[in-house]
């Protein structure tokens, strides 16, 4: 298999576009891309366009892959659309580093476009639900994440204030990203007094719908050289897996961790050398989990490291620079490209004011979807500069 | 809310919100239980039941087990929000059953209060609406209720 | 790149399953598949699964493939959702090729699963009508079928009679097939006295919405062998394209035209090389269309050809020998598997008294969607005994 | 069908099927006409017009064209059956516009005969409804007629 580099990334704006539909913000998000990397369109031999919920949502219902792109003026090469909930994103990109990486193609763009932010809210909020067979018996999401969240604070003792903290330093770095929806840094007494939606879960913690595109363009580190003098950045995995069976006579292995030590291992690197992770929190406190399942600190330390400061910019390991997705909102397919072209922009030393001090390996965790007691998948990706 | 002269249907009608998932009592005395599928093989026991164990993944190792009379709370969450039909808030668990599995669940039959509900308490199964449909419909579903005097 | 086989494939009968839903359909399509490769379940490490208008028809709202294959037994592995249209079953194919022939698995399982046939008919007509940006503008598939035969009537003098004919050929060969949803053979009077669609299309001309799974599993022919005793069949090529755009200022070459070509350097055959074909007939006429398209026959010729009985089982070239979808009822997204099922039966010799004689290079043809004057996608796959 | 007294609506509304695809005349004389794109590097034209040119595929080089007042029938079928608030039988057409494209229309201001139809008539374009929705609005959309006297 051939080595795999990012070339190029790009995305929107996330949050409410009511002048856009999936075509337009997933045209925005390819040429976005295409500019960064720098390459002649027409050397994109082909395309990978993740969706969820278009079919429910918007006037498009199949084929939204080849409607986007062909609104992008890409048309003719094998285009391929695909869905895995939240996970999406990194499912096409995925495929497009098998593309490369196999001899295939030398060029693949991965793409992610979501369209959430309609008229009729109650149907977004369906489809949001109704993703798992659960949501017919009353099941929400935000009761899933406050109900983990509870073991966590029964197990460790965590606290509210862990909670806040987390939202504290995630508003204060989506602040400084122009990408994301809400740039307002939270406070502990404003993210604790907001209206309680799932106890221990207030308003500020849980992300929010929004509209979005992203998309990624990989290829060889020989073709990379050709097209753009922007460092490129190795994908050194993407590892993908979907749910276990739960069981009381076994213990069940956290999906994210199953995900993550394939990851490590397929990257020669452990989880002490990475610099800077985006990961999924589409409510905010549950970084304090993704933390331990990545390996990121030990058992019950979470509360310790978000105390510390450990996961800011600056800190030990820098989580959610972007701000996350409370932050950024969660236009779910386009999240997982989203938080590449983060990593990407950090590896380069491209973030800016966000900018993560000599990060020189990152990681994503995107994970999606609920069927028989578990996420329905789960991506790891290890980019290296 | 009864119903009113009028209505379009004579009386509510009562509708599983699936059908095979759960046993409702026909007669007195007569008791609630899920449906699941437990494996002869290894003994992983689903609910939902599926026809093909996720452990063993060989055929005809699963038969249909009727379980979850009993259980504790394991964990909840009072939710302050919800889809059209269903109430809000609503008590959303998960309950350890007596027979080893646990399983999602809405909790009924107690107010949506912190103080109304222990970790580890006694729960048991009823039969019992979720949510109204847009025909005027009571869906009924699973849940569970703490057990009277626990 | 490794050389990749089927190894096994398996299907539902197509048809309306009122007691069955996607869980179902899909779960009888791969335990048939498994069955028929002969291979130990745990051995299969990755599975994509395609399907078109669930979100749309069903309760299952996102991460189909996960609700699938969990309810078959199968948990933990990558499992990616596609759809790609009609094409979505090949398109689930060619990914598993990739990750066979690359290295990166030794295994790879498809499912292809729709379920078409519920209560509400009116909904399942919508859901096939806007795939296209055009149904709201009252396009309807079968007028654009309908208007593309008119230009060969037109153009070549082709008749209502020939395109019965086919029609003929195929329920005839359909009533010989277990799994097809349709089994009476039909006589050129019926066929022409059937209600008129669309001119020149009548009722039995066109296939019919129906539920039903396909799936198959493919491997490198090392492994192969070490599985099962049957024939292993060789992927000679799978090819994927787009459409491309049409103008008044150039040729607009036929996306299938375009598939086959690449499929044809591939695999390194020519036309003239394939004894069976199953195409994309959803309105059975349109295979004299098909037959021009991927150089079966010459310019002009395909009313000659269905005259001389040149693609009966017993012809130069076998097409639709499984009765094609009319016949076999059209699920969309199995029906590209359900075409490589008949395939690989065909070349080991297992189709029964639909045998075609000594064959021994196969290929499918699978079209789906419609997007800005053109096909969304085409995929054509060679197998070779 | 005329508006009946009582009904939600004082008068149906005309709905555009989507905005900035076609000019509905707003005066006497104005005439209807199709928003589409033309490359200014190759003279691709599609409509709906996309943003980027799908044969040079880079940006800029697409341009607002007026396109499509007139055009003949290129090939036609006559469709019995339709979704629902759409009439059938319709006539379903591709239509070679004077500038070039091809597009897909119905046909309408004539009967859907064989007879009264064509292949290379003149036709004209009208902005008029394809279809009711379901709160009884008219939902607008180009169309194209025999050019009388043709
Ligand atoms: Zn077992
Ligand atoms: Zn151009």
């Amino acid at each position: 298999m051939r080595e795999v580099v990012v070339l190029g990334v790009g995305m929107t704006r996330f949050g409410k576009h009511p002048d856009k539909g999936l075509k337009e913000l997933g045209t925005e998000a390819i040429w976005n891309a295409v500019e960064d990397a720098n390459i002649p369109p027409k050397d994109i031999p082909i395309i990978y366009v993740a969706n969820a919920m278009g079919q429910q949502l918007t006037e498009l219902r199949g084929t939204i892959a080849q409607h986007v792109v062909s609104h992008a003026g890409f048309m003719g090469m094998p285009v391929i659309n695909v869905e895995n909930a939240c996970s999406g994103g990194s499912t096409a990109l995925r495929s497009c580093i098998l593309e490369v990486a196999s001899g295939n193609y030398d060029v693949a763009m991965a793409v992610g476009v979501e369209k959430m932010c309609i008229a009729d809210t109650a149907r977004s909020a369906a489809a949001m639900a109704f993703g798992t067979i659960l949501g017919k018996f009353g099941f929400m999401f935000v009761g899933l994440y406050a109900m983990n969240l509870r073991r966590l604070m029964e197990k460790y003792g965590l606290t509210r204030e862990h909670f806040a903290k987390v939202v504290v330093k995630n508003t204060k770095n989506g602040a400084l990203n122009p990408y994301a929806q809400f740039r307002q840094p939270r406070t502990m007494e404003e993210i604790l007094n907001s209206r309680v939606v799932s106890d221990p879960l207030t308003l500020l913690m849980c992300s929010t719908m929004a509209d979005g595109g992203a998309a990624a363009i990989v290829t060889t580190r020989d073709k990379a050289a050709k097209y753009s003098s922007k460092t490129p950045i190795t994908i050194a995995a993407c590892e993908l897996v979907s749910g276990t069976p739960t069981s009381a006579d076994a213990v069940h292995v956290p999906i994210e961790t199953r995900a993550s030590r394939q990851a490590y291992e397929k990257a020669g690197v452990g989880p002490e050398d990475i610099d800077v992770v985006e990961c999924h929190d589409a409510m905010a406190p549950a970084e304090l989990l993704i933390y331990e399942e990545l390996g990121l600190c030990g058992e019950g330390e979470a509360g310790r490291w978000i105390d510390e400061g450990k996961t800011e910019i600056n800190g030990v390991v820098a989580v959610n620079p972007s701000g996350g997705l409370a932050s950024k909102g969660h236009p779910v397919s386009a999240t997982g490209l989203a938080q590449i072209s983060e990593i990407v922009w950090q590896l380069r030393g491209e973030a800016g004011e966000r900018q993560v001090p000599n990060a020189k390996i990152g990681m994503t965790e995107n994970a999606g979807g609920w069927v028989m007691d578990d996420n329905a998948a789960c991506a790891i990706t290890i980019l290296k500069k | 809310m009864e119903t009113k002269l009028g209505d379009k249907f004579e009386g509510k009608k009562r509708v599983p919100v699936e059908e095979g998932l759960f046993h409702q009592p026909q007669a007195t005395g007569e008791e609630p239980y899920l449906i699941a599928a437990k494996c002869k093989k290894c003994g992983f026991t689903d609910f939902p039941g599926t026809p093909v164990c996720p452990r063993c993944v060989e055929p005809g190792t699963m038969e249909e087990a009727h379980i979850g009379k009993k259980g504790k709370l394991e964990t909840f969450s009072i939710v302050r929000s919800a889809l059209p039909g269903f109430t809000s808030p609503s008590i959303q668990s998960y309950v350890k059953l007596e027979e080893g599995p646990v399983i999602w669940s809405l909790i009924t039959g107690v107010e949506p209060s912190e103080d109304a509900l222990k970790i580890g308490m006694d729960l048991e199964l009823v039969i019992s609406k979720v949510r109204d449909d847009e025909d005027g419909n009571e869906i009924i579903s699973y849940q569970y209720q703490p057990v009277k005097g626990s």
